[in-house]
């Protein structure tokens, strides 16, 4: 039995369908890296699983149960948010933030609150002396460790990741990714890593679920997704990242017109395109061990 | 370069700012040669946005231009009177933001956001004006019905077009692009991108490429200069930027890229924080951060050329 | 327009909550309204008089929603009942000239200290940081939160009791026949520069610091940057992308004063006996004629309403983000 | 700096109401001397149309006004953030009704509303100020309401529920903190706005004409035609009274406004200043 379970999870907006047919597992300890563009409905489906927002179909299993109690939920299933600025409140210290998750979960009392605090901040790679500081006189990056530690306070099994670094310059980015990896091995808490860098998510490993149009349109082992995409959205979004090593580019294709309600969401850019595609939402295909994709063509090939 | 399109040299910004004067572009000098893509990276806080501005003028107070001279075709921008200022902004010097929704005026339809521009430098009629918005359009993929859209009513990768055909209008000789893909996804980034390039090839203009990501610039620029602490520490030509990039910030920048095809070895990235603008160190400003730095690196490195077209500054990669 | 029925909408509901309170206000006295009524005017009425107000007001002793039937079904055939004070002409007669008036002197210290205000405001923004934007806001609120009636009894002694330069008050005086002849209207200018100096000098301060504030936002836009990187002349930049902006927010808070010309003038008119719906509504308050009373709150309310109204759709043409 | 003065005058003011007893004595009405005789050794501002001291009832009326002022800006603070904060943190249906009652007292006019209400209601100070309370607070909701949905925008307060904070312990400790400058802004605001129209109100005749404060001084100076006696002392120093007191409130606030809206003070550039240094 996994860690979290994630079945046939659906948001709706009004019409808009934000989230369709989200399904995933997350084992103990695993990186999972959720990557799509802006509008693919990546955030809204980690405010799902962070229980910031009800699904409107589907559910959404902790160690088995759909209806672990709020704070127990809270104790194992925590978030990093993606705005350094935005995500510690500007009227409080930076040991304020720390010691409510600590009071709140039973991790500390009231006396030894200002230790448990210390040793958060030196886990993120933070001077203690930080507690006392507001937030903003911190940098970007080190906000962003706040924030980490804040979610480590409760000694959380999952981390829901929401783009915590695509504000932070590049040189810091790589100190708050290698620390997320160093905290899943210590402590063995799995990560759901939501970004639009597919570079980033390669970079930490494990697996990788590719979302467009509020669909996962590819699943598996983040090398193999990098290295040999299966479906055609994966490939043109591999050939847009900018590759110094590659050189010159490839032609992408131009966007014709708004997203289809029926049939698969890529109908509009893919190169691949049929009738069939335009009706029927692809089913799952395996592509390999642990690899597999929604699209059409995919179920052509193996046949 | 004798017949440099754009020659900077020595220039200086400060933000007199409540807590006393920042200096945020530091005796920096370049030039552009005419058609060329020089590209400029570096991180947040490390003065390429001032330096955009600061090249036509359009900085406001507390930001002050303390030094240096900006030559374009031979004539020193920084003196112009007012209303020669005036004339050659866009007819020579155009730009592209990096948020185009703010860029452009929302109350204004797209059309009269070209007309204004080319009827202020031409003369032209408005009628005219509207005709060669059209053609403009089409040049980069827009329908010229749009002309009578609000900004509002377009999309995000529109409107960076709708900007970059507005920058074209009166053909000048050098685009700044502060930033212009940062904000569009990666697969419209791609398309922009394109764009600007068959651009360039068909009406040879040039583009100083402002931005923090320096794949990116590889692709698209001839040449990289690479900003910090707001001084140009290194500049080369793209093609070889990632096996010649000496100065120890650039080659840590290039170690904060995951890629695509990598084989999977850690990346460090670089410690530390950019340097204060207000009481910078004294020396080389990366020495803080710097793993080479000795006791020289409290004078500042001077710029030399270590290969050709290939400067940096840094005692450690000198001659 | 998907904003404009949502806003009608509104001021329908706005005008019948109006409406709904106007017909309880008198059942808010202690006691029966119609016995305190009639005690305070029993000398000088017979008894059907009596009897045909208490028709008049439904103050029947019928169930409370028949008599709100009777009054909605006065009201909407305009009959607003009869004053008291002037027994027994109808009260929109005795209101007569008053809106009038209260327009003339609203119009008139609204727009003028809109216009000075906004281009001190402007100016001060333009000119950030510098010795006229560091006075310009401060002087402007300290006169802004100046009391109103004590400035115009200042003024009036001043100017009209001490120095005698301007009349004491009325909109025009006695001796000068009222027509549309340059005498008259001299004489009205004349009765207008003090009340409407006075409510100018007070609310200059909250135009300017609205402009400046306002201004200061638009200036830091990027499409300022890029109009002037675009090298527009300056009035096209000013004109066409900084005030065109700028214009909006002011546009709304133009429209509340608007509206509030018939409310707040009330002191003004008066200290200055000025014969508008204030006035009016200030003598029937200190005779309790509450007929009147209640026809005036009626009027100046539905009358804001309409200036909202008008505002709200004059705004939609103005932003096309909202159209 | 210009917080202090304003701080100043206001302490000025209210030292010489507490002080009342001490300064005048014999109290505010006794009739120790002839009509309108100008300020004098004796009387420092005069006498008034009975004959009163008018140092003394400024002294003495200050106690009543100013303690309006403070009791209706006090009140309608406290129903202004109530109604804020319940509309912004529950929003949906709440949010909606709440709102569309607050724009229709915004949309109702204050002044006649309140005339009229007072003139039916028995006149005195608890009339005004409770009138003043039920049409004052429409304004300070709006504003506090669409600060605090801003702020619950920001992903802090998302975090603190993820946290496991209950919801009120989120509006008191996380979202309230980053109110206090608003608030506090508003309720100078407000006082100010109750001592001017409390005392228009009393000018008018709707106040307890019996009872001293700064408006029924002027309304006893209107109603004795002191103004074509030339007794100008007997309306300008209530009127100056209320000037000071609503100017020294209004500098309080300008201060407090600026200081909660960095833009207003520092010049528009520094934004972009302050990025680099934040940066650097």
């Amino acid at each position: 039995m996994s860690l979290l379970d994630v079945e046939n999870l659906g948001r709706t907006f009004g019409e808009a369908h934000a989230v369709r047919e989200a399904s995933f597992s997350l084992e103990r300890g695993e990186i999972v890296a959720l990557v799509g563009e802006s509008g693919s409905g990546k955030s809204t489906t980690a405010r799902m699983v962070a229980r910031l927002l009800a699904p409107t179909t589907g559910r959404v299993l902790l160690e088995g149960s759909a209806t672990v109690p709020e704070l127990a939920y809270r104790s194992k299933v925590q978030m990093v948010f993606q705005d350094p600025f935005g995500s510690l409140n500007p009227a409080r210290t930076i040991g304020h933030h720390l010691t409510r998750p600590l009071l709140l979960h039973r991790r500390a009392t009231r006396k030894q609150a200002p230790q448990a605090v210390a040793a958060l901040l030196e886990t993120v790679g933070l001077d203690p002396s930080l507690a006392v500081r507001h937030p903003h006189e911190l940098s970007g990056g080190q906000r962003q460790r706040v924030a980490i530690a804040r979610a480590f306070a409760v000694e959380p099994l999952l981390v829901v990741a929401d783009e915590p670094v695509s504000m932070l310059d590049v040189s810091i980015r790589i100190g708050v990714l290698n620390l997320m990896e160093r905290l899943r091995d210590e402590r063995e808490t799995a990560f759901l890593y939501i970004t639009h860098d597919v570079a980033s998510a390669r970079y930490l490993g494990g697996r990788m679920l590719v979302m467009y149009g509020g669909h996962i349109v590819e699943g598996g082992p983040a090398r193999v997704l990098t290295g040999e995409p299966a479906h055609p959205y994966t490939r043109l979004l591999l050939a847009a990242v900018p590759n110094p090593r590659r050189g010159s580019s490839s032609t992408v294709t131009r966007p014709t017109g708004p997203r289809p309600s029926t049939g698969c969401p890529f109908t509009a850019r893919c190169p691949l395109v049929t009738d069939l595609c335009r009706t029927t939402m692809p089913p799952v295909t395996r592509v390999a061990d642990g690899h597999w994709a929604r699209c059409h063509a995919l179920g052509k090939e193996n046949q | 370069m004798a017949d440099a399109l754009l020659a900077v040299e020595d220039l200086s910004v400060e933000y007199r700012g409540l807590r006393g004067a920042a200096r945020a572009v530091d005796r920096v000098s370049f030039e552009v040669a005419p058609g060329e893509v020089l590209g400029l990276a570096g991180e947040s806080g490390c003065g390429k946005s001032t330096l955009a501005l600061a090249i036509p003028r359009l900085l406001r107070a507390p930001a002050v231009i303390t030094s240096g001279s900006v030559r374009l075709g031979g004539r020193d921008i920084l003196e112009l009177d007012d209303r020669r200022l005036r004339s050659i902004r866009w007819s020579e010097i155009a730009m592209v933001f990096q948020n185009a929704m703010n860029a452009l005026n929302p109350v204004m339809r797209l059309g009269s956001q070209f007309a204004d521009v080319i009827r202020t430098h031409t003369g032209l009629g408005r009628a005219r004006a509207l005709e060669r918005a059209a053609e403009l359009c089409t040049l980069v993929g827009i329908d010229p019905a749009r002309l009578r859209s609000y900004p509002h009513e377009l999309s995000g990768g529109m409107r960076q077009r709708a900007a970059l055909a507005i920058a074209l209008a009166l053909e000048p000789k050098l685009v700044i692009m502060d930033e212009p893909t940062t904000a569009l996804d990666v697969v419209l980034q791609r398309e922009i991108m394109e764009e600007i390039t068959a651009l360039r090839e068909r009406l040879g203009f040039a583009v100083l490429f402002i931005t923090h990501d320096i794949s990116l610039l590889i692709e698209v620029a001839d040449r990289i200069a690479i900003m910090y602490g707001g001084r140009i520490v290194e500049q080369a030509p793209a093609r070889s930027f990632l096996e010649s990039a000496a100065h120890p910030y650039t080659r840590g920048l290039l170690a904060s890229f995951p890629s695509i095809d990598d084989d999977g070895e850690r990346l460090t990235g670089i410690p530390g924080s950019p340097p204060s603008l207000i009481d910078p160190p004294a020396g080389c400003g990366f020495a803080a951060r710097c793993t080479l730095a000795s006791d020289r690196c409290r004078e500042t490195p001077p710029f030399v050329e270590i290969a050709p077209a290939h400067r940096a500054a840094c005692w450690e990669v000198g001659a | 327009m998907s904003r404009l029925p949502r806003r009608v909408l509104f001021y329908l509901a706005a005008g019948a909550v109006a409406v709904t309170l106007n017909f309880f206000l008198p059942r808010l006295m202690p006691g029966d309204p119609a016995t305190t009524l009639v005690a305070t005017y029993s000398g000088q009425l017979t008894a059907e008089d009596l009897q045909a107000l208490r028709d008049a007001y439904g103050l029947v002793d019928a169930p409370l929603w028949q008599q709100f039937a009777t009054y909605l079904s006065h009201l909407f055939r305009g009959e607003l009942g009869v004053s008291l004070s002037q027994f027994p002409t109808p009260v929109t007669e005795v209101i007569g000239t008053g809106f009038g008036w209260s327009l003339l002197l609203g119009l008139v210290s609204v727009l003028l200290s809109f216009a000075i205000g906004s281009v001190i405001g402007a100016v001060a923004a333009w000119r950030r940081g510098s010795r006229f934007d560091s006075i310009a806001p401060p002087v402007a609120l300290f006169a802004g939160s100046f009391p109103y009636f004590f400035m115009a009894l200042l003024a009036l002694y001043l100017f009209a009791v001490q120095w005698q330069l301007l009349p004491l008050g009325q909109a025009y005086g006695f001796d000068v026949e009222p027509g549309l002849n340059a005498a008259f209207a001299a004489d009205v200018l004349a009765h207008l520069v003090l009340p409407a100096g006075t409510v100018v000098l007070v609310s200059i301060g909250g135009w300017v610091l609205n402009m400046r504030n306002t201004m200061i936002g638009v200036l830091d836009e990027d499409y300022l940057l890029m109009a002037e990187a675009k090298g527009l002349s300056t009035p096209r930049v000013v004109g066409s992308y900084a005030a065109r902006n700028a214009i909006l927010p002011t546009f709304t808070l133009l429209g509340l004063s608007i509206g509030n010309v018939f409310a707040g003038q009330l002191l003004t008119e008066v200290v200055f006996s000025y014969p508008g719906l204030g006035y009016q509504l200030y003598q029937a308050v200190t005779t309790h004629d509450y007929p009147l009373m209640q026809a005036l709150f009626l009027l100046i309310t539905v009358s804001i309403l309409v200036v909202n109204l008008l505002v709200d759709v004059a705004y939609v043409l103005l932003d096309p983000r909202v159209r | 700096m210009k917080s202090a003065a304003g701080g100043a005058i206001l302490a000025v003011l209210a030292l010489a109401c507490l002080a009342a007893p001490l300064l005048a004595p014999d109290g505010p009405a006794a009739a120790t001397a002839g009509a309108f005789e100008a300020p004098s050794a004796a009387h420092w501002l005069g006498t008034n149309g009975q004959g009163q001291d008018v140092f003394a009832q400024l002294v003495w009326g200050g106690r009543g006004s100013l303690l309006m002022a403070l009791s209706v800006g006090v009140g309608t603070t406290l129903v202004a953030v109530l109604v804020g904060l319940l509309a912004a943190y529950f929003g949906g249906l709440a949010d909606e009704a709440i709102s569309l009652v607050v724009n229709i007292v915004l949309t109702v006019p204050g002044l006649p509303l309140i005339i009229v209400l007072a003139a039916f209601l028995p006149p005195g100070p608890a009339t005004i100020a409770m009138v003043l309370i039920i049409t004052g607070w429409a304004f300070g909701a709006r504003l506090i309401r669409a600060q605090a949905l801003s702020l619950r925008q920001r992903d802090f307060i998302a975090a603190a529920k993820v946290a496991g904070e209950r919801p009120l312990r989120v509006i008191a400790a996380e979202l309230l903190p980053n109110l206090w400058s608003v608030i506090a802004a508003y309720l100078c605001g407000q006082v100010v706005f109750a001592l001017t129209a409390g005392s228009a109100l009393e000018f008018l005749g709707l106040g307890d004409a019996g009872q001293t404060s700064w408006g029924t001084m002027l309304f006893w100076a209107q109603n004795d035609s002191a103004l074509l006696q030339g007794a100008w002392w007997t309306f300008v120093s209530p009127g100056l009274a209320i000037a000071l007191t609503a100017g020294s409130l209004a500098l309080l606030n300008f201060a407090l406004d600026a200081a909660t809206n960095p833009r207003l003070r520092a010049p528009g550039g520094a934004r972009r200043a302050t990025e680099v240094l934040r940066h650097g």
